[in-house]
């Protein structure tokens, strides 16, 4: 561990993030947009996102990569969403209803996705990628056509004029913001879901105690290495499938709090973007396919976000074009997890080379001796 | 330490894979508190038994086994290798099976963490348990004052030195408390002298605490330094079972390579050879497991060069190596000219071929016919069996030429199978083996690099790859040269046989030299001789 | 390990537990569902039908302590309520405050409470009331672009067209 | 019984229902009042829609490579092709080739830094060329609204700048290859000779070039590199060309899918295609790491039928638009089914 080269190492591991601070930062002053703004925004956005990211640790602590399945958890959360609205349950009991409603469709889905990322051990990304598109055609077919037919609907204002499925933008006025404001509170300028980050809180909590447990430690077991885990004993495939389920239940939960704050629900879009959002965000924030933290998540929101929110901004001001930062934003989303995939990819191959030109220095080294020797 | 009492015994225990007999008639006790030296040559049937001892599916796969294990004079039947572990068996592994990412601690109670039950236990079950972290320190500590080793709990196993890897390895074993028999497939290989030292020492006191130990291991002097007993398996026959009081190492070392019947010299006429055509010097070959030090050697034309040597000890690195599969530096030259390392193709270019020793994984494209595997070499580097189309714009593959060809090996090397459009995945190891070899024929190489040419194939079809090489050799003045682990086949069919024992070649013999010769270069004992000769005097 | 040999006086507690579990689980929802249950209650100040009960010239009433509503006789208002038991105080003018009790049945969205019945403690001041007709929304398949036409298949993932806005 | 198990089980339970319900789809059109012709003419204009995008696949799954999720990179080079000859005003058959010419600079130049990146990611490529593809086609919206194309055929009329998110190619390349040589018989069914011609070459190149020493060598690769590796093969040099290939195939489909279509559809467009392009060769019987012609054609033809006649057919006989929800589930469904299939993953 020689000093330049361990310099060069944190430098490498943390590329993306700088890589990001940098673009953000150039780009807050072209947008034109008051520090309190971005601040009150990053405030909002905290309490909105941070939850369906904080979903995405424990599969990679399982080494089961990016849930991109997450997504399963994300349907499941709308589907409660829909239930509360067409019983017309108002406020926080409204969301506590969608979480309850939903909890046994997510635990369904999280089951399903592990089974099938068991299955495509290896592939797990693209796999659960896959997955979420199809079970999205799923989700469609409940909600487009099976919901005000085979599903009596209550609440005949959300159903589409045609006589069944539900209308493509949901208000969800009856539980907006039923949280965040739950408990008021104003610091100066801003004013902060103090409700909103207790839950999350909760959840870090209970992350941080989850590690500490067998079923946690198994899971780090797995995610290092799934054979000699397997050879000790340890229930692989099961234990991979459980933390699919809690990190779907999770997103769940998380899509809930999302959309609470959203105040209104694209039916089938929503959940197009929320695995890529979450994913952008944790690879943002410095994590990896196998190492994230706590930490990672709520670094990687608050930079992605502030990027989000100057970005059509800059977009405008620079190019006099609104839509391009709305695509540049976008591009360095998907940018962000391409690069940070790459990154990881190359770093474990050059990890391996290290280590065999190691092996061969030896070697070498041997030669040089015996040459001396001669 | 005279204890009497029988833990493990072992009664004719005979295993074949498909007619391929590795164990016959297979007896031996352990006792209470007793280290048991288990040597042999590669292929002797040591891990086979390991495995029967230890109930792997392989075993069960293969049509399982003949005999009987007893413990404490109950016969057993394990049918995973967890049962084997209840009763009470540890085995550390040639290749650790730690978690690098975990700490020794973690490592040593894998799987076996000491808990805390919390409330959600009742509705999730037993793994909601918090772990017990200082318990489980203070367990893993005990076990390390067990062993009598320094190991600190907390370090990272990726940061240890790789002989604290062997120890944490062993320590996971005898932690459980069940733990009574202990077998350690070559624990020494990967550690330094003093390294082993400590180990002897350590796997004395297990003993001494009554624990038995099954000893695998090529550095005899080892063996015989910490074994009470020493058992020597040959083509799975048990030759030698005695106590280790005045046995010499040249003692094992004749014993373990002594003459065996399944090849025999075809004629013991000496050919003398004049023209060099290879030379290796200062070779260096990074290839895991094997690694290449410092090798020197030059091979005569028209010759079939034997190198032979334990393994891991690098034979295996100096054709794959040579012909750019691995990271390779150093001088060497065919025909005089330089051959370029590390570019397979040049060496290709220059007359060159490799049969390899991992024939399945590098050897052939198993789901592709026949022909293309014994056509694809030649037709890459010599633009054989392609046919003009389209008036000369493309060359595509001359499929008719390359059935002849595969139909005239199939002839020649009497390959076994429904036809040449057959995938290689589907044929016998033998006759993928005889496939390998007709790829290489196919492109008439000036010298024939050959790796293992029997690894894994029954006793007749060995008579057959080796009867092919010698054809060549002789009708076409091919020159080969010959790794193998199988000295008995080296002196078989070799004009001269080297022998490698880590990373350099420790001597060069006539085929006929007598077998202690080879035996003692194998195990390095030229080496060790010098050094502490004290070992087996 | 991995509860696989657990005795069975844990594993009856633990079949207990979850059991218990479960009703919890069911009981929440239940519980969930009245508390926030939205409900409409129509307060109107109007002759009952048969014109027994005579409306009241003019009241000031408020429900859960909500913004106080003015009525004048035939006036019709309505307030949006969760829950099932709700406060009605009532303060016809210059005399003091009523304060009353009213239980919303669960199924009911709208009920109808007649503010006259309910000072005059006639039984039936609460009924269920059925809207004539509520004026459905027009559909928006605007943003439903994505799957429409095979040619330009939807894929999650996929950005909206130029100028709509994106999730966040 | 259990022959047709092993058939089954051999090609593939998801494909066999397939073929059955298109089948079925087909029995059912006249019941429904759908005409068989006019569907069939459908789906022959769909085939050569999109059959070079399934073709484009093969190359990178036969080196090893995997599905070419990233199939985006090329279709953008055509787009490049495609608008670049607008611009200049090129019409008819010069228009068209002119196009396919004009793209086929970038391809390379795409396909070739693509490649380099997949090979530094061996292993992963599937999840990462996604997202090299979404990044790329992002990155390219930007690009179509600041590029200096004046065409005004093709620019907002308001900006006076930027491309439009559909353009006609009416009056330039519409239908160049379906005219040419078209059979019409009846009122319905039009045949487009000079499109299905064009892929049957394409076809046929390809199926030339698998059987060229290079195209031995990358399938080689692809069925076991350090096999390929041992016999003086270089392994990334093969996978780069394959991925180039891929790249300039892709490049092509979408001119011959625009001249089809009728316009040349910018911005988030691309994002789709390469999934109905796997989804219809691996419905063709193709795994993530062997794939021949037999699997185009047939993929490439029950998956626009699918997609065809699930719409006519299911709307008019429920009387409500299924077809997305059927498509979604379909192809995703396939995908998903080959990626769980047990293949080796590649190294």
């Amino acid at each position: 561990m020689s000093g330049h080269r361990s310099v060069g190492r944190l430098l490498r591991e943390n590329a993306v993030i700088l890589l990001f601070l940098v673009v953000t930062v150039l780009a807050i002053h072209p947008s034109g947009l008051s520090l309190t703004y971005i601040g009150q925004e990053m405030l909002t956005r905290l309490g909105r996102d941070s939850f369906l990211v904080l979903a995405l640790l424990l599969p990679i602590y399982a080494g089961m990569g990016l849930n991109f399945g997450m997504t399963l958890g994300a349907m499941a959360g709308q589907f409660g969403l829909i239930l509360a609205i067409n019983y017309n349950i108002l406020g926080v009991y409204g969301l506590v209803f969608a979480a309850l409603a939903s909890l046994p469709v997510s635990l369904v889905m999280g089951y399903i996705c592990g089974v099938v990322l068991n299955k495509a051990k290896g592939r797990e990304m693209v796999t659960g990628y896959i997955l979420a598109f199809f079970i999205n055609g799923i989700y469609q077919f409940v909600v487009l056509y099976l919901m005000g037919s085979v599903i009596p609907m209550h609440n005949k204002a959300i159903v589409l004029s045609r006589g069944y499925g539900i209308r493509n933008t949901l208000n969800l006025d009856n539980v907006r913001l039923s949280l965040d404001n739950l408990l008021p509170f104003h610091l100066g300028v801003f004013t902060l879901p103090i409700a909103t980050y207790l839950v999350i809180a909760a959840l870090c909590v209970f992350i941080i105690w989850f590690k500490k447990t067998k079923l946690g430690q198994d899971m780090r077991a797995v995610g290092h290495d799934m054979h000699v885990a397997e050879s000790a004993g340890v229930p692989v495939d099961r234990t991979r499938i459980i933390a699919i389920i809690i990190s779907t239940v999770l997103a769940t939960i998380g899509q809930i709090i999302f959309m609470q704050n959203m105040g209104n629900m694209a039916t089938y879009n929503a959940h197009d973007q929320t695995s890529f959002f979450a994913v952008a965000a944790i690879l943002v924030g410095g994590a990896s396919v196998k190492k994230a933290t706590i930490p990672n998540v709520f670094i990687g929101v608050i930079l992605l976000h502030v990027l989000f929110v100057v970005s059509p901004g800059a977009g405008q001001k620079l190019f006099g074009e609104a839509m391009i930062g709305e695509y540049f934003r976008q591009f360095i989303g998907y940018g962000v997890i391409a690069l940070s995939l790459v990154l990881y990819a190359w770093r474990t191959r050059r990890e391996t080379e290290r280590l065999r030109e190691g092996l061969r220095g030896g070697a070498q080294g041997a030669v040089a001796a015996e040459g001396g020797a001669k | 330490m005279e204890t009497t009492d029988t833990l493990l015994s072992l009664q004719n225990i005979s295993k074949d894979f498909y007619g391929n007999v590795v164990l016959q008639d297979v007896c031996f006790d352990v006792r209470r508190g007793e280290i048991i030296g288990l040597v042999g040559e590669n292929g002797a049937g040591k891990t086979t038994l390991m495995r029967i001892l230890f109930g792997m599916n392989v075993i069960r796969e293969t049509g399982g086994y003949r005999g009987k294990v007893c413990i404490d004079g109950q016969e057993v039947h394990f049918q995973s290798p967890f049962d084997a572990l209840d009763a009470g068996i540890g085995m550390a592994h040639q290749e650790f099976s730690l978690i690098p990412g975990f700490t020794t601690t973690e490592n040593i109670v894998l799987n076996r963490e000491s808990m805390r039950p919390t409330v959600f236990n009742d509705v999730f079950g037993d793994r909601m348990s918090v772990l017990d972290r200082p318990l489980m320190k203070q367990r893993a500590a005990a076990t390390i004052a067990k062993l009598g080793v320094n190991l600190d709990p907390d370090t990272l196993v990726s940061e240890m030195p790789v002989g604290h890897k062997q120890f944490t390895e062993i320590a996971r074993e005898i932690n459980r408390e069940k733990t009574r028999i202990l077998v350690l497939d070559e624990p020494t290989a990967v550690l330094t002298e003093t390294e082993a030292e400590v180990l002897i020492q350590a796997l004395r006191k297990l003993a001494a605490s009554g624990i038995a130990i099954i000893f695998i291991s090529h550095r005899l002097h080892e063996v015989i330094e910490v074994a009470d007993r020493v058992v020597v398996l040959r083509d799975g026959v048990i030759v030698k079972d005695t106590p280790t009081e005045g046995v010499t190492v040249r003692d094992i070392a004749s014993w373990m390579v002594g003459r065996q019947v399944s090849v025999e010299r075809a004629e013991e006429e000496v050919r003398s050879f004049t023209e060099d055509i290879f030379s290796v010097s200062r070779l260096w070959v990074d290839m895991p497991g094997e690694t290449v030090k410092d090798m020197n050697f030059t091979v005569k034309k028209g010759e079939i060069f034997g190198i032979g040597g334990l393994a891991g000890q690098g034979k295996l690195g100096i054709p794959n190596g040579i012909m750019g599969l691995f990271p390779a530096g150093g001088e060497v030259r065919l025909h005089g000219k330089p051959v370029p390392l590390n570019q397979p193709r040049l060496a290709l270019e220059m007359g060159m071929a490799f049969v390899s020793e991992d024939r399945r994984g590098v050897g052939l494209l198993l789901e592709e016919s026949l022909e293309w595997n014994i056509a694809f070499t030649a037709m890459q580097i010599q633009d054989k069996y392609l046919r003009p189309v389209l008036g000369g714009l493309f060359k595509i593959r001359d499929e008719a030429a390359m059935r002849d060809l595969t139909l005239g090996y199939i002839d020649i090397l009497n390959i076994k199978c429904t036809s040449p459009s057959q995938k290689a995945v589907e044929l016998s190891g033998g006759n993928q083996q005889k496939i390998c070899l007709a790829k290489s024929f196919a492109i008439a190489p000036d010298l024939l690099f050959v790796s293992e040419p029997t690894r894994g194939i029954d006793i007749g079809a060995k008579r057959l790859v080796l009867d092919a090489l010698y054809k060549y050799n002789r009708e076409l003045g091919m020159t080969i040269v010959m790794v193998s682990s199988e000295l008995e086949e080296l002196r078989s069919i070799c004009d001269r046989v080297a022998i490698v024992d880590e990373g350099r070649i420790t001597g060069i013999l006539p085929p006929t030299a007598k077998l202690e010769a080879f035996g003692l270069l194998m195990t390095g004992e030229r080496v060790s001789q010098t050094s502490k000769g004290s070992a087996d005097a | 390990m991995n509860g696989a040999s657990i005795d069975p006086k844990v594993k009856t507690r633990r079949a207990l537990v979850r059991a218990v579990l479960a009703v919890v689980y069911l009981g929440l929802i239940a519980l969930v569902f009245s508390l926030g249950k939205g409900h409409t209650i129509i307060l109107d100040n109007k002759d009952s039908d048969d014109g027994s009960i005579k409306a009241l010239e003019s009241l000031t009433v408020s429900v859960d302590g909500q913004e106080p509503i003015d009525l004048s006789s035939g006036d019709r208002d309505m307030a949006k309520v969760h829950g099932q038991g709700h406060q009605v105080e009532i303060t016809v003018k210059d005399a003091q405050k009523v304060t009353h009790q009213v239980h919303v049945p669960l199924g009911e969205d709208m009920v109808l409470l007649s503010l006259p019945a309910l000072l005059s403690g006639a039984p039936s001041s609460l009924i269920p009331f059925v809207p004539k007709e509520i004026a459905a929304p027009a559909d928006d398949q605007g943003n439903n672009n994505s799957f429409t036409s095979p040619d330009a298949p939807a894929v999650p993932g996929a950005p909206p067209a130029p100028g709509a806005p994106v999730v966040p | 019984m259990r022959s047709l198990k092993a058939f089954g089980a051999e090609f593939g339970w998801p494909r066999i229902i397939i073929f059955l319900f298109l089948v079925a789809l087909f029995f059912a059109a006249p019941t429904v009042g759908v005409r068989v012709d006019a569907s069939l003419s459908d789906v022959f204009n769909r085939f050569g829609q999109n059959a070079l995008f399934v073709l484009a696949l093969v190359p990178m799954i036969q080196s090893g490579c995997g599905l070419n999720f990233g199939l985006s990179l090329g279709i953008i080079a055509g787009l490049l092709g495609a608008t670049l000859s607008v611009q200049f005003g090129l019409h008819g058959a010069v228009g068209f080739f002119g196009a396919i010419v004009l793209a086929s600079p970038f391809a390379m130049l795409f396909g070739w830094l693509y490649g380099k990146l997949l090979n530094k990611v061996k292993g992963e490529e599937m999840t990462i060329a996604m997202y090299v593809g979404f990044a790329s086609v992002m990155f390219m919206c930007i690009m179509w609204l600041l590029l200096p194309y004046s065409a005004p055929d093709m620019i907002w009329g308001y900006a006076g700048k930027g491309l439009r998110t559909t353009i006609s190619v009416e009056n330039y390349w519409i239908h160049i290859l379906n005219n040419f040589g078209v059979v019409a018989w009846g009122p319905f069914f039009r045949f487009p000779t000079g499109e299905i011609l064009f892929v049957a070459f394409a076809a046929f190149l390809m199926w030339l070039f698998l059987r060229t020493k290079t195209g031995t060598a990358m399938t080689a690769v692809g069925s076991n590199p350090d096999y390929a590796r041992a016999s003086g093969i270089s392994v990334d040099k093969m996978r780069i060309i394959s991925v180039m290939i891929s790249t300039m195939l892709g490049a092509a489909g979408i001119i011959v899918y625009q001249q089809s279509f009728g316009f040349i559809q910018l911005y988030g467009a691309p994002l789709a295609m390469p999934f109905t392009a796997i989804a219809a060769i691996l419905i063709g019987g193709a795994s993530v790491n062997k794939a021949n012609m037999l699997n185009v054609v047939v993929g490439a033809f029950l998956f626009q039928g699918l997609l065809t006649m699930t719409p006519s057919v299911i709307n008019s006989a429920l009387q409500t638009d299924m077809s997305e929800v059927v498509r979604i589930i379909v192809s995703n469904g396939i995908i998903i089914y080959a990626l769980t299939r047990k293949t080796k993953v590649t190294k």
